[in-house]
């Protein structure tokens, strides 16, 4: 076990090195970091005296070998923009992400696997259909304006939440209830579908006959074995939800990682866009050995392999 | 009956909501923007956020009327040039900063100094660039030294923020920008980017031609999303926004509560057009004068500004806002929306069939959109090339862009040279490379006396709208939604002076 | 639970039964053509493919044509007395026509979904299935690429592409199929290592059927149904997302539209002029429900009578 | 049906139909099935596959799935009426009083749970004791069912077992609540034939030793012989002969079990795991209106009356069929 997780830990190292490596390209093929830096309205002399100051005029080669052998050693850097290190930046912004993505991933799911369950057990009736409607709405609505419009009932005609901001927990409801409505519809279907599955087995109608009551025979026996991809879903969605929760905290003005990702990549803010990545990259890892676990754990014969 | 209680309830929960966190109640004043200062120290970010916060907070030693347009001592008693490249400060005594360290000569040259050594990084280099040196002759003089002969110089010295020399030193430039310090109107009492910026009266400051301030408390927060923005005013959460679409303007105006109001910029919109060939493009269109003003004549530049620019906008003629110094009006050639007269000119050129180029844009799409709907009607094919801002400075300045949709703000600077020299004097981003016109404007440049500059830059003007250069489009009006008890007068160089406005009772 | 219904297996004899010789057997329709969902969803998405197809006769008018004194008109159904017969569903912020521009538009997103989604499915489906069947090092260098894949701002990767290729109707395609293919390689990944273990696969393993095959024939149908779920998601995903890449300016070049642009481009006004979003919003909805259904009818044929 | 020995019986079923509805029409799956199992006796239900006996079984435990229709005149569990009786209840008296045992155990336990937890939770959840209680009785009866190391057992997974021990655990599983009653449908068809017939034996004595009632699905003649007091043979949804072991086996009334006996060559002597022979000729289609009897195009002694509805008839001994034929046709003719 301790082996696995190690060569999971490895395998993070890898991938993080990997990503800023393609991401130290990516940034830089796709605009130029030192007229971003001297600003629209700078003049072309002025842009060159800041690429010369950034030292922006070396080899693309020896730029990112700087900064890795910094970061090798723990130095992650400075913003260029912003006058605080990497680490400063993320540490303040990565728990209002973070409590953000587990609200929406607590929603989704409690909103799911229930759905998904009731969709399997009365199948083809009405509340199936309204199910599936319900996901296809969640899926083919855009965030933003299913966001825009939690702030118009919530914020504006009801006025229960708070519009915009990151004060109170208040300030994280919508903004969860919106990204968790997005993740819902494909782990609602993925429920449905394991359900529709696993309540056709054996070991279902064993339960049954055994008499136990209703409810363990769906959640102990059925829908234990039905999560087991739900679950693995779940996981990559949370990691999307929190590097991808740009739009979410773009409409709620929540301070969040999302956010900060997302204006660093548009001024190629390079050491802050590697910093994220490298948390992104660790984050995905660790939540795929614990995937990993939990499917273990729910499925002994993965454990056996 | 169920629903009109109903109604009553969310109304009065509404209003409640308003009542709590609207501004007039405890005398602050809550706004918001869609970007933020990275870092709030005035040479250290290009937004213009930053410069609306650095008036706020820091204080330049002369000031710029908004509504006359006179340059005032403001830190300064007294400015003068003493030769060609020395201007003289005399400080104003008594200053002090919101850390209680006195601001005079000296404070003057170490900013100075420092922002220019290049060891610090200065981002918005042009705040700075055009100086050499400065040095305190006493506590109350200092010279600054020019770069070379600058004829705009009273104009760039609005924007040299003075910073604390002592903190300066000691702290260095981060742990200013993290705890900053100013002379302004308002003291930085929260810094946490991302969030909120929340400034406060400073109490003790010397008034100079900005004047006390009313308002105590001014919380600046960033919120990207333009609905949200409309939503949190609406709502009373916020008290002023700006930058609306004339959509937008258009269905808050009608709300109450709200007022809305435009006023003029000296932002432009233009055109570039590759008239020098750089793009080495094979048998170019551009190069072709009568190519150049048949396009200048396709655009409907009245229509877009009528429908989709917005109140406030007015039709552009000249390779600069006509508000600023040097661009003259008279002689100079205009083209008015004539799409046959565009096709005939197209014909005359051989290009009845018209030609296929790309336009390159990095901002206001719609206004593209019907840009090149309007050359499609005289049969320019244009392709849309939407890049963002660096790549659009890059490319062009690498003469790769054929048609440019580009805007130009002047760093809220009236004078021409903050414009046309940029963009006609033979520098990167000169499209047309004409010598007569460059010469006669690095000439205006450099002169000092007013009048001279006048005389000098008109020809030069006059020659890029007969030769058809660029295409200029349309001044930009900013548009701005506020509570109705706020008293708020919007000035042209984009920067809202909150330490002038007030709530009335 | 209402009604307590016991869920459960028929068990073999019932299929049995169903599979009886059947010579009395009356002649019915096909299976398929009973399938309500399935005709109704195939018959919906063949409307959209046709209207896309005949968007140049069934266009009212020219979806460039702008007329800037004609913009933001209402159509009928929001405003009938400023609407006017020739715009039904009323004008852009430019004065094109809602209707032509929502036929034309048909073209991009069935185009870009479609696409995008096969190239993903493709690659993640090949991924998963064969980081789930062999595990060990074939599993850690996919979930390698996976993981590298996830921390990859898809913003990121879509800015840098557009400066160095361009944007087009090829590269948003291929840049939605590169950067979504995630989900299904985790689904197929760990649904093909629960199926790995069962007993049909090893008993195909052990009378020596050959890998592919058993891939193909065994593993394959088991995950059928979470492979619709994801594909008709990523498809919706991929019209969706080809909106933001066209912000961007890597999307679909103007000004050629698609219903994800629309959304977009009606977002500026969606606290005033709601049908804008509405319009192109419904046209995705019914479009990947449509996919959704269909999917659903076709995992019920393939799978036994009873079961499903 | 003379009611004499049904009076006392454990388990009382009389007409029971199951209807399925399928696309080509309704399907008669059952039809009219009666049967009696009373306590200490082990009655064996046999038929071709598809005949409809584990279907019978089914429906009896209420474990017939959602869209198959169960009607039956009587349907009773010690006198308590199981049609009546509301799903609770049902609940209640499934796995307790009545427990089954399917066919295959391969797929039968949830592979997400240890043997322990399996066999503990039905007799949790049944109220008969406490976790405790629950585990002593899981190992005793591991034991009983013959499992080395039963304790060590408990702790492993499903597919840690092989398909005979994970038989075992479902009759241990079956009998963890005492039943009066156990079902079990053909528990050893997935079997391999040289472990079938420990199971079966198992099966036997642990009926005569708990002195339960057991009715056993069966298409294996050779268990119905060694181990059945009564036998009920099903042809195509019917039972088309019902009675004691010995008076079937040698005196059949019904050509259908007339050839299925005369498939083996020595009845008395039958050798355990032999097949039923084959009859020539296919089973009828179930589905739409069924008349006369099923099996008369596959029948040598088949007549124009056999056409028509064919009503039970009976013999001494609880001896039930259904066949026009007059006694002695059937006589072997060696």
């Amino acid at each position: 076990m301790l082996r696995f997780a190690v060569r999971r830990l490895l395998l993070a190292l890898a991938v993080a090195f990997t990503v800023s490596a393609i991401a130290f390209m990516l940034l830089r093929l796709s605009g130029d970091l030192a007229t971003t830096l001297a600003g629209q309205e700078a003049r072309a002399e002025d842009v060159e005296r800041i690429r010369q100051q950034f030292g922006l005029d070396r080899p693309l080669i020896l730029q990112y070998g700087d900064w890795l052998w910094r970061a090798l050693r723990g130095d992650f850097g400075r913003s260029l923009f912003y006058p605080e290190s990497v680490g400063a930046l993320i540490r303040d912004r990565l728990p209002n992400t973070a409590l953000l993505a587990s609200l929406g991933l607590v929603i989704a799911l409690g909103l799911s696997i229930p759905l998904g369950m009731a969709a399997a057990l009365w199948r083809n009736s009405w509340l199936d259909r309204l199910a599936l409607m319900l996901a296809v709405l969640g899926q083919a609505m855009p965030n933003f304006w299913f966001a825009l419009l939690l702030v118009f009932l919530f914020g504006m005609t009801l006025g229960w939440l708070p519009i915009s901001g990151t004060e109170s927990f208040a300030n994280f409801i919508m903004p969860a209830m919106a990204l968790g409505w997005y993740a819902t519809p494909v782990l609602m279907r993925l429920t449905r579908a394991g359900m529709v599955d696993v309540l056709a087995a054996d070991y279902v109608r064993t339960a049954h006959a055994k008499g136990l009551p209703l409810r363990v025979v769906l959640v102990k026996h059925a829908l234990r074995n039905a999560v087991v991809p739900v679950v693995a879903l779940a996981a990559v969605q949370f990691g999307n939800m929190l590097s991808g929760s740009v739009v979410i905290e773009t409409v709620f003005a929540l301070q969040g990682i999302g956010y900060l990702a997302w204006e660093s990549i548009s001024r190629r803010d390079f050491p802050v866009v590697q910093g994220i990545l490298l948390v992104v990259a660790l984050f995905y890892v660790v939540l795929t050995l614990l995937t990993d676990l939990l499917n273990a754990w729910l499925d002994p014969r993965i454990r056996s392999r | 009956m169920r629903f009109g209680t109903l109604a009553a309830a969310l109304a009065a929960t509404l209003l409640a909501t308003g009542a709590a966190r609207a501004g007039p109640a405890d005398n602050s004043l809550r706004w918001a923007s869609d970007s933020e200062p990275a870092n709030i120290l005035p040479y250290y970010n290009n937004v213009r956020e930053g410069v609306v916060l650095s008036y706020l907070a820091w204080d330049a030693p002369i000031y710029r009327d908004p509504a006359s347009g006179e340059y005032r001592p403001h830190l300064a008693e007294s400015f003068k040039l003493i030769d060609d490249t020395t201007i003289e400060l005399k400080m104003r005594p008594g200053v002090v900063a919101h850390n209680g360290e006195t601001i005079d000569a000296n404070d003057v040259a170490q900013t100075v100094n420092a922002m220019l050594d290049p060891a610090n990084k200065v981002i918005a280099f042009n705040r700075i660039s055009w100086l050499k040196g400065a040095e305190a002759v006493d506590d109350r003089t200092v010279r600054l030294t020019m770069a070379k002969p600058f004829g705009p110089w009273q104009e760039y010295l609005t924007t040299l923020a003075i910073l604390p020399g002592d903190l300066l030193k000691s702290e260095g430039v981060e742990a200013l920008a993290r705890a900053p310090v100013g002379t302004g109107p308002y003291r930085v009492a929260e810094l946490s980017p991302g969030r909120q910026i929340v400034l406060e009266r400073f109490d003790k400051y010397f008034g100079g031609a900005k004047g006390a301030a009313s308002i105590d408390k001014l919380v600046f927060r960033r919120i990207p999303e333009r609905n949200t923005q409309m939503a949190e005013l609406m709502t009373g959460g916020l008290d002023w926004i700006w930058r609306l679409q004339p959509d937008q303007a258009r269905n808050l105006k009608g709300r109450r509560g709200i007022r809305v109001v435009s006023g003029e910029t000296i932002r432009i919109f233009y055109i570039g057009l590759d008239a020098a060939g750089r793009t080495g493009r094979e048998k170019n269109p551009l190069t072709d004068l009568r190519v150049r003003r048949a396009i200048n004549h396709a655009i409907d530049r009245p229509g877009i500004v009528r429908n989709l620019v917005g109140e406030g906008a007015q039709v552009l003629n000249t390779p600069c806002h006509p508000e600023q110094f040097g661009c003259t009006q008279e002689g100079i050639t205009k083209y008015d929306y004539d799409p046959a007269k565009a096709k005939a000119l197209l014909a005359e050129a051989g290009y009845g069939d018209g030609f296929d180029i790309t336009i390159t844009a990095y901002r206001e799409r719609p206004w593209v959109e019907a840009i090149i709907g309007n050359l499609r009607a005289v049969g320019i094919r244009a392709r849309l090339n939407w890049v963002q801002a660096d790549t659009f400075s890059g490319d062009t300045r690498a003469g790769k862009v054929e048609m440019g949709f580009g805007s130009w703000g002047s760093t809220s600077l009236y004078d021409v040279a903050a414009i046309t020299t940029y963009f006609f004097g033979k520098t990167p981003d000169d499209q047309a490379r004409d010598d007569v016109v460059a010469q006669a404007l690095h000439a205006g440049d450099a002169a000092t006396d007013p009048a001279k500059r006048q005389e000098l830059y008109a020809p030069a003007i006059r020659r890029i709208t007969e030769q058809a250069f660029w295409v200029p489009l349309w001044t930009f009006p900013l548009t701005y939604a506020m509570n109705e008890k706020l008293d708020f007068t919007p000035s042209a160089d984009e920067v809202p002076r909150f330490f002038n406005s007030r709530w009335k009772q | 639970m209402p009604g307590s219904t016991p869920v459960s297996a028929p068990g073999e004899e019932l299929a049995a039964q169903a599979a009886l010789p059947a010579p009395a057997r009356r002649r019915r329709r096909p299976r398929w053509l009973r399938n309500i969902g399935l005709i109704g969803s195939a018959l919906v998405l063949a409307a959209i493919v046709l209207a896309a197809l005949a968007a140049p006769w069934l266009a009212p008018h020219d979806p460039y044509f702008q007329s800037l004194n004609d913009r933001l008109l209402p159509p009928y159904f929001v405003d009938a007395e400023r609407a006017v017969p020739a715009h039904p569903l009323g004008t852009d912020n430019l004065g094109r026509d809602y209707l032509s521009r929502l036929l034309y538009g048909a073209r991009i997103s069935l185009l870009i979904g479609f696409f995008a989604m096969v190239v993903s499915g493709l690659i993640g489906t090949l991924m998963g299935v064969l980081a789930g069947y062999f595990g060990g090092r074939t599993d850690t260098a996919v979930s390698f690429l996976v993981t590298t894949r996830l921390s990859l701002p898809i913003i990121m990767v879509a800015l840098a592409v557009v400066s160095v290729f361009g944007g087009s109707l090829e590269v948003v395609v291929l840049v939605l199929g590169f950067l979504l293919w995630d989900r299904f390689a985790v689904v197929m990944r760990s649904a093909t290592h629960q199926v790995r273990g069962r007993e049909y696969i090893l008993a195909a393993q052990a009378i020596g059927c050959s890998v592919p095959r058993i891939l193909w024939q065994e593993v394959l149908p088991n995950v059928l149904s979470s492979l619709v779920v994801i594909a008709s998601y990523e498809m919706a995903q991929a019209i969706l997302l080809e909106a933001a890449l066209s912000f961007l300016g890597l999307g679909v070049q103007p000004p050629l539209p698609s219903w994800g642009l629309m959304v977009s481009e009606a977002k500026e006004v969606m606290l005033f002029e709601p049908w804008m979003i509405m319009l192109p919003g419904a046209a995705i909805c019914v479009l990947v429900l449509a996919i959704n259904l269909l999917g659903d009818g076709i995992r019920d044929l393939t799978v036994p009578e009873g079961r499903a | 049906m003379s009611g004499a020995h049904k009076s006392g019986a454990l388990l009382e079923v009389s007409g029971l139909s199951v209807d399925i509805p399928t696309e080509a029409g309704v399907l008669h799956a059952v039809r009219d099935v009666s049967l009696a199992v009373r306590r200490g006796e082990t009655l064996c239900v046999v038929g071709e596959s598809g005949c409809g006996k584990s279907l019978t079984s089914l429906a009896i435990m209420g474990l017939l799935p959602p869209s198959a229709q169960r009607r039956a005149h009587r349907l009773a569990l010690a006198g308590e009426d199981l049609q009546a009786a509301p799903a609770r209840r049902l609940r209640a008296l499934r796995g307790d009083r009545m427990a089954m045992i399917f066919q295959d155990p391969m797929t039968c336990l949830n592979p997400a749970w240890t043997i322990g937890n399996q066999l503990e939770e039905i007799f949790t959840w049944h109220g008969k004791g406490n976790r405790r209680a629950a585990h002593d009785r899981a190992v005793a009866l591991l034991e009983r069912v013959g499992m080395a190391n039963a304790a060590g057992r408990l702790s492993q997974y499903p597919h840690q077992l092989s398909g005979g021990l994970r038989q075992r655990v479902m009759i241990a599983m079956a009998l963890m609540c005492s039943p009066d009653l156990v079902l079990a449908d053909e528990p050893t068809t997935a079997l391999d034939a040289t472990i079938q017939l420990g199971i079966l034996q198992l099966l036997a004595e642990l009926q005569a030793e708990l002195h339960m009632g057991l009715m056993l699905v069966t298409h294996d003649l050779g268990v119905v012989a060694r181990i059945a007091d009564r036998v009920a043979v099903m042809y195509a949804g019917e039972v088309v002969e019902e009675g004691p072991a010995r008076t079937v086996f040698t005196a059949p009334r019904h050509p259908y079990t007339r050839g299925l006996i005369d498939c083996i060559p020595q009845p008395d002597r039958m050798v355990p795991g032999q097949r039923l022979g084959t009859i020539p000729g296919m089973v009828p289609s179930l589905v739409g209106e069924v008349q006369g009897c099923a099996f008369r195009t596959r029948c040598a002694f088949a007549r124009p009356e056999c056409a028509a509805d064919v009503a039970p008839r009976h013999g001494p001994d609880a001896h039930m069929w259904r066949c026009v034929l007059p006694p002695g046709m059937l006589e072997r003719a060696a």
